[in-house]
């Protein structure tokens, strides 16, 4: 059986540098997949690729056994690969709800006839309550009229999780949603992934904050450099001595 | 694509016409003036943007004009004399802005004849013109047509006096066969490349060239100039340059060696071409707008009242400025006068069939006649002999009067041709 | 039922204003009708954060379409308009694949030789455009009469109620898009096009979407123009004709659907009007181009944020209150 | 024929010359200050009627006239950016209103101060160099050329070699940057503006006596101005000279060809296939935009 989402010798290429160089892995459906390595592991670059924000130099990403590589970010978006931004990037503009209208885009495709004649009501209504369940499952639900911009930085990320679970997708990517979180902040985030995973849909998570990552993930994919290290379930991982070295540092020079 | 039957427009407007004069003569404002009322008269032509050099000049003529009539007691009607002074509105050669002011100078400052440039602005005021039936002025015949019977150009009659000063270059330089012409692309150049082919026709001057058309915001004329000179003309025309060009030319052709023969309509402020070139370089150059300290202008058969004094004090309240516009307009209002004053009244139905009195008017330039029937569709220009000035020895002359009737006789047939070829036809224009 | 009140009084307000004015203020209020649609398509197009130096020559390809399509083919002048704004949104679409390449200042500079380059072919082919002079004795709207007035369209009394019903329609369109889906769409492509993106939004098909109906309302208010004035000319639709439609927009504010035509009303009257009536024909671009300067730097949000001020409403919405700024 | 070419090819230096400074008065502004700079016409123009109102009215000898025309249009310059940039920094906008409501007003005022007609400028020198009957280069001309080269290379070692040059460049390339460095960006954008405007009115103040100046000249030098900055890409300096001379060869050999009217259209169409194959211009990166 395809898995969900494999990533087959996947490079990129910026000049001279090789970022990303024949990286391999596969994501199961329903999982949660962490994607952990120090910084310049390129990781982020990985990411990117698969959500459509880089065309890769080389190697394909397969999404149900179709080659999804190269297609702009909303073509990837509309075949369910939702992705959210680092640093909370939000519609600081517009209020809570809008952002969250915004992520029903795909759904409730807006139509311009329909709405001059006002024939889309129930697409309307229906996006209505979609966002206004999303804003709900992640806490925001007294905030509906706040502007993005003024929210706490807690609430700015569940808002950023909040627009990208609107949008119905089948797997969600995640870019580091735990940096700058308390301990305390950081297990509600947990509970409510475990929620969307068992809502159906499957997570790849890009993250540093390795108590998360165990506590969370199914499957895990180490990188170094570039390259594929190691990959297994939480325990193995962390007992991996070629994972330990890359972190410690002073890693020897990985075949 | 289906032709209209007939122009819709037309018989509409046909309708509107003897309608509206009647109908609407209620709405203009009350024309009989009282005694001693002073009379006002409309000037809508561009005061700002880059077409103020063809109205503001006209206007500040227009005063001068109007104070020396207010001394010399007004304007003598029936009941009595009286002052005349003028109202502006700048139309900033926008046929919009242009309906706008003609609207507010017939229907709110109440006045009983309106001054324009013409051109583009024209056709948004015509609407206006109908309704009311106030009688217009313009500086360019090719805004007549038979829709537009109160609308007269009965002082500058661009393009056709051009044919004056082909018919004299051909007579006195025999020698002279092939010429070259660049033209400005506009409203005002195209009407008179079709007027110079024919009057370089019928002189039997072979053309070299196509007529070079150039944007009207050039501003170096290197290239224009080296491309006339290719094909080594003996004559260069210039066509109705304005003279932000005329200059430029002129100092180019000087630069790039030419020696041949030039002649343009217009060569407003000479004195400055000729100390950028010289004085041998202006020499024997042919145009069309005489200076008004001119002898040969105190003739009888001139109608402008006291041309030196006019230039005189024209030149002392705006030093160097004279040009072609500066007289223009006041002749326009010295014809007025003659019409108002012989109809008795101001109004315009009635003055126009003064002016228009047998045929026959009082042009500044001598006696003309009421024409253009064929060329523009109705006899509202007022054509008669023109000047062909000739610069010699550093001052422009008048060498002669030419008359254009007297040439249309002869060569209108070449004439028709060309500006049919050019859409400059009355009847071609869309 | 507040809101029936205050539209009744409205309809009731611009159905008097022309019989209160003189006759070339009427004139004015008709150029002034047919400019608030102009200004308002413009601030669709705004809403995605591009601005265009074009769309007072999408507005002549409207006006010469109208023209040509009702004196060539006899098209009646009430369909001349509305085929006027179709063409005009049928070039724009053909635009929109060299335009929708660049961002920003380029779009903008862009937009600006794209109009050029049209405007020099009206200027280069005398058939069918008539050249330099453009196209004149274009059919006028036909009199009709509706019992109790009867219209008779040279009067700018009569022009005035069936531009104001035309643009009316159009602005209740443009309202109705800037509030629905389709409108929030086109703030979230201005404000994060990257998040948008991300939720499956096609920012160029967006982008061209606004382009296009802007022009199409630009198209629009063209053909408005040219069937009342009779004749168009290149220089109808120049450079300096979209200097002030920019200053409208911006002077005004385009955070509220309402600024640009607040700020389209004001300088217009200041500039026709009051500026006229003081007789000062050579200073009045001086005090003109002094007040954009001034209004500039003393009102950055535009005329719309000392509205915002009195309404002091708290709205919830794409009304941004005061402070959030 | 071969003298056509050659005289075309000194119609089209002498049009490179005084292009090359308007476009790069503008780049500098655009660069620096990150506004489209809607009056640098009328800078242009400004300059001129600095050369009119000394040189013509009261016999200023000519290079004292175009050095004031460049030392006046460079207050000019400065004051537009006490007046209207600074204040508007972070409104780029709002600063392109500014600069048309500044264009307006220099308009009104050359109109009131000088009159609507155009200004008779006596020439500087009748001199001409007859490399043969049909290829002429008239001194007047040359001075413009040759200024234009002494300038630019001046303002290339002022930008290359000098600690100022630096600043100006690194601002120009990203203010923020610059900023951490300790450059101020005020001092920058006063030396930027005062350069900027000062090349457009030295290129109006050289070429006064051969053109015919009135108020409304500007308008066609910014459509030019626009053309080559954005064919010349609009962060570069030398982008930005060396489209001058490709627009300037273009336009000039296609208006002796053919006709001026297709010259605009060659010019424009070129800037646009520039602007859809790299939009940043030939020469530009950073994309400022």
């Amino acid at each position: 059986m395809t898995s969900l989402l494999q990533v087959k010798d996947l490079t990129m290429r910026f000049g001279g540098l090789t970022a990303v160089d024949g990286l391999n892995f596969k994501v199961e459906k329903g999982t949660i997949h962490g994607l952990i390595g120090p910084n310049g592991a390129g990781k982020t670059t990985t990411f990117n690729m698969i959500s459509g924000f880089y065309t890769p130099s080389d190697g394909a990403v397969l999404l149900r056994g179709e080659d999804i590589s190269g297609l702009q970010m909303h073509e990837v978006a509309r075949r369910g690969v939702v992705r959210t931004f680092q640093h909370s990037t939000l519609f600081a503009e517009l209020t809570v709800l809008e952002n969250a209208l915004v992520g029903t885009h795909m759904p409730f495709r807006p139509n311009i006839f329909a709405a001059i004649f006002g024939w889309d009501r129930d697409d309307r209504d229906g996006a209505d309550a979609r966002a206004r369940d999303a804003l709900r499952f992640f806490g925001l639900g007294d905030l509906m009229n706040e502007h993005a911009g003024d929210l706490s930085h807690g609430h700015q990320r569940a808002l950023g999780m909040a627009v990208a679970y609107a949008s119905h997708p089948d797997i969600i990517l995640l870019d580091e949603p735990f940096t700058g979180m308390n301990p305390e902040e950081t297990k509600h985030m947990m509970g409510l992934m475990k929620r969307l995973c068992s809502d159906g849909i499957t997570i790849l998570l890009v993250e540093h904050d390795m108590q998360a990552i165990m506590g969370l993930c199914d499957n895990i994919t180490c990188m170094s450099f570039g390259k594929f290290l190691a990959e297994g379930g939480p325990a193995e991982i962390r007992n991996h001595p070629a994972v330990i070295e890359a972190y410690l540092g002073g890693a020897r020079h990985v075949a | 694509m289906i032709t209209k039957a007939f122009n819709g427009g037309f018989s509409r407007r046909m309708f509107l016409k003897s309608s509206a004069v009647t109908a609407l003569g209620a709405a203009l404002p009350n024309v009989t003036l009282a005694a001693g009322e002073t009379i006002k008269i409309g000037f809508l032509a561009p005061l700002t943007g880059a077409v103020a050099a063809w109205g503001t000049p006209g206007l500040e003529g227009c005063k001068i004009w109007a104070e020396r009539v207010n001394e010399a007691g007004g304007i003598k009607l029936e009941d009595g004399e009286h002052k005349i002074e003028f109202v502006s509105y700048d139309n900033e050669y926008d046929p919009a802005k242009a309906r706008t002011g003609a609207t507010k100078l017939i229907r709110e400052d109440g006045v009983s004849f309106v001054m324009m440039l013409g051109g583009d602005t024209w056709p948004g005021v015509q609407p206006v013109a109908d309704k009311t039936g106030m009688l217009f002025s313009t500086l360019l015949p090719s805004d007549l047509s038979p829709d537009t019977p109160t609308l007269l150009a009965p002082t500058e009659v661009h393009p056709i006096y051009l044919v004056t000063g082909v018919e004299w270059l051909a007579e006195n330089r025999p020698e002279l066969k092939t010429a070259v012409m660049c033209a400005q692309d506009d409203a005002l150049g195209l009407p008179s490349v079709a007027t110079y082919l024919a009057a370089f026709e019928a002189a039997g001057i072979e053309m070299q060239d196509e007529p070079l058309l150039f944007d009207p915001a050039t501003t170096d004329f290197a290239p224009v100039v080296t491309r006339l000179l290719s094909t080594n003309p003996d004559i260069v025309c210039l066509d109705t340059c304005y003279s932000d060009y005329v200059h430029p030319i002129c100092e180019q052709l000087f630069q790039q060696g030419f020696k041949g023969q030039i002649i343009s309509a217009t060569a407003d402020f000479y004195d400055q071409i000729i100390a950028k070139t010289s004085k041998e370089f202006m020499e024997g150059f042919i145009f069309q707008f005489p200076d008004f300290d001119d002898p040969a202008l105190n003739a009888d058969n001139i109608n402008f009242p006291d041309p030196n004094g006019f230039y005189a004090e024209y030149n002392k309240r705006y030093p160097g400025q004279w040009g072609a516009v500066s007289w223009e307009y006041a002749s326009i209002m010295e014809l007025w006068k003659a019409g108002a004053e012989k109809a008795g009244s101001v109004d315009p139905d009635a003055v126009l069939a003064a002016m228009q009195e047998g045929g026959k008017g009082q042009h500044a330039f001598g006696e003309a006649e009421w024409w253009g029937e064929e060329l523009f569709g109705i006899n509202n220009a007022l054509v008669g002999d023109w000047p062909v000035v000739v610069i010699e020895d550093g001052k422009a002359t008048i060498k002669g009067f030419k008359s254009i009737p007297a040439w249309y006789d002869k060569h209108g047939d070449l004439l028709i041709k060309h500006m049919t070829a050019y859409d400059q036809m009355w009847n071609q224009r869309s | 039922m507040r809101n029936l009140i205050i539209w009744i009084a409205l309809a009731a307000g611009l159905i008097v204003l022309p019989n209160v004015l003189s006759f070339s203020q009427q004139e004015v209020l008709v150029f002034l009708t047919i400019n608030i649609l102009l200004v308002a398509s413009y601030r669709l197009l705004t809403l995605t954060g591009e601005w265009s130096l074009g769309h007072v020559v999408i507005m002549g390809v409207g006006a010469y379409a109208s023209a040509l399509l009702t004196k060539t083919t006899g098209l009646p002048v009430p369909l001349g308009i509305l085929a006027g704004g179709m063409v005009a949104a049928l070039i724009a679409l053909a635009l929109s694949y060299p335009l929708f390449r660049m961002k920003g200042f380029y779009f903008l500079i862009g937009s600006f030789a794209a109009g050029e380059i049209i405007r020099l072919l009206w200027k280069r082919f005398r058939d069918p455009f008539g050249g330099t002079k453009g196209l004149k004795g274009i059919d006028p709207m036909p009199d009709f009469s509706v019992g109790f007035y009867n219209f008779d369209f040279f009067e700018p009394t009569s022009y005035f109620y069936f531009a104001a019903i035309v643009v009316g329609v159009c602005l209740w369109i443009l309202w109705r898009i800037e509030k629905s889906p389709v409108g929030l769409t086109f703030h979230a492509v201005h404000w994060q096009d990257k998040l948008a993106q991300a939720s499956g939004v096609n920012l160029r098909a967006y982008r061209t979407l606004a382009f296009v109906i802007a022009s199409g309302f630009a198209g629009i208010s063209g053909a408005l123009l040219a069937h009342y004035i009779g004749t168009i000319n290149p220089n109808s639709f120049d450079v300096e004709v979209m200097v002030f439609v920019l200053t409208w927009a911006i002077v005004g504010g385009t955070s509220t659907f309402y600024g640009p035509i607040l700020g389209c009303v004001v300088l217009t009257i200041l500039n026709e009007v009051v500026l006229r009536e003081l007789g000062l024909e050579q200073t009045r671009p001086l005090i003109y181009g002094l007040i954009l300067i001034l209004s500039i730097l003393f009102m950055p949000n535009g005329l719309e944020s000392i509205v915002q001020k009195f309404t002091r409403r708290k709205e919830a919405g794409l009304m941004r209150p005061e402070e959030a700024k | 024929m071969f003298e056509l070419l050659a005289q075309t090819g000194l119609n089209a230096v002498y049009a490179a010359s005084y292009i090359s400074l308007v476009a790069v008065g503008l780049v500098l502004i655009f660069g620096v200050m990150g506004v489209v700079n809607f009056a640098h016409g009328e800078l242009f123009m400004a300059g001129s009627y600095v050369v009119v109102a000394l040189y013509a009215d009261r016999f200023v000898p000519f290079f004292v006239a175009v050095a004031a025309g460049l030392v006046f249009v460079g207050l000019l310059g400065l004051l537009m950016e006490r007046a209207l940039f600074r204040p508007l920094r972070d409104n780029p906008l709002g600063g392109l209103v500014a600069s048309i409501g500044f264009l307006m007003i220099l308009q009104a005022l050359a109109v009131l101060g000088f009159g609507v007609r155009m200004e008779h400028i006596p020439p500087v020198t009748q001199e001409v160099i007859a490399f043969s009957d049909r290829v002429r280069l008239p001194v007047a001309r040359l001075y413009v050329i040759v200024a234009a080269i002494v300038m630019l290379s001046l303002l290339w070692y002022f930008l290359k070699r000098t600690r100022f040059g630096w600043a100006l460049r690194a601002s120009a390339q990203d203010p923020q940057a610059a900023a951490l460095q300790g450059i101020s960006v005020t001092l920058t954008a006063k030396i930027a503006m005062f350069i900027g405007a000062g090349f457009a009115g030295l290129a109006g103040a050289l070429t006064a006596p051969l053109v015919s100046v009135n108020p409304y000249m500007g308008h066609s030098i910014i459509v030019t101005a626009f053309i080559v900055i954005i064919v010349g890409g609009v962060g570069s300096l030398e982008g930005a000279v060396l489209a001058s001379i490709v627009y300037a060869f273009v336009h000039t050999f296609v208006t002796t060809f053919y006709d001026g009217v297709l010259a605009d259209i060659t010019g424009l169409a070129l800037m646009l296939i520039v602007l859809i194959v790299k939009p940043t211009g030939l020469f530009g990166s950073a994309d400022r935009a």
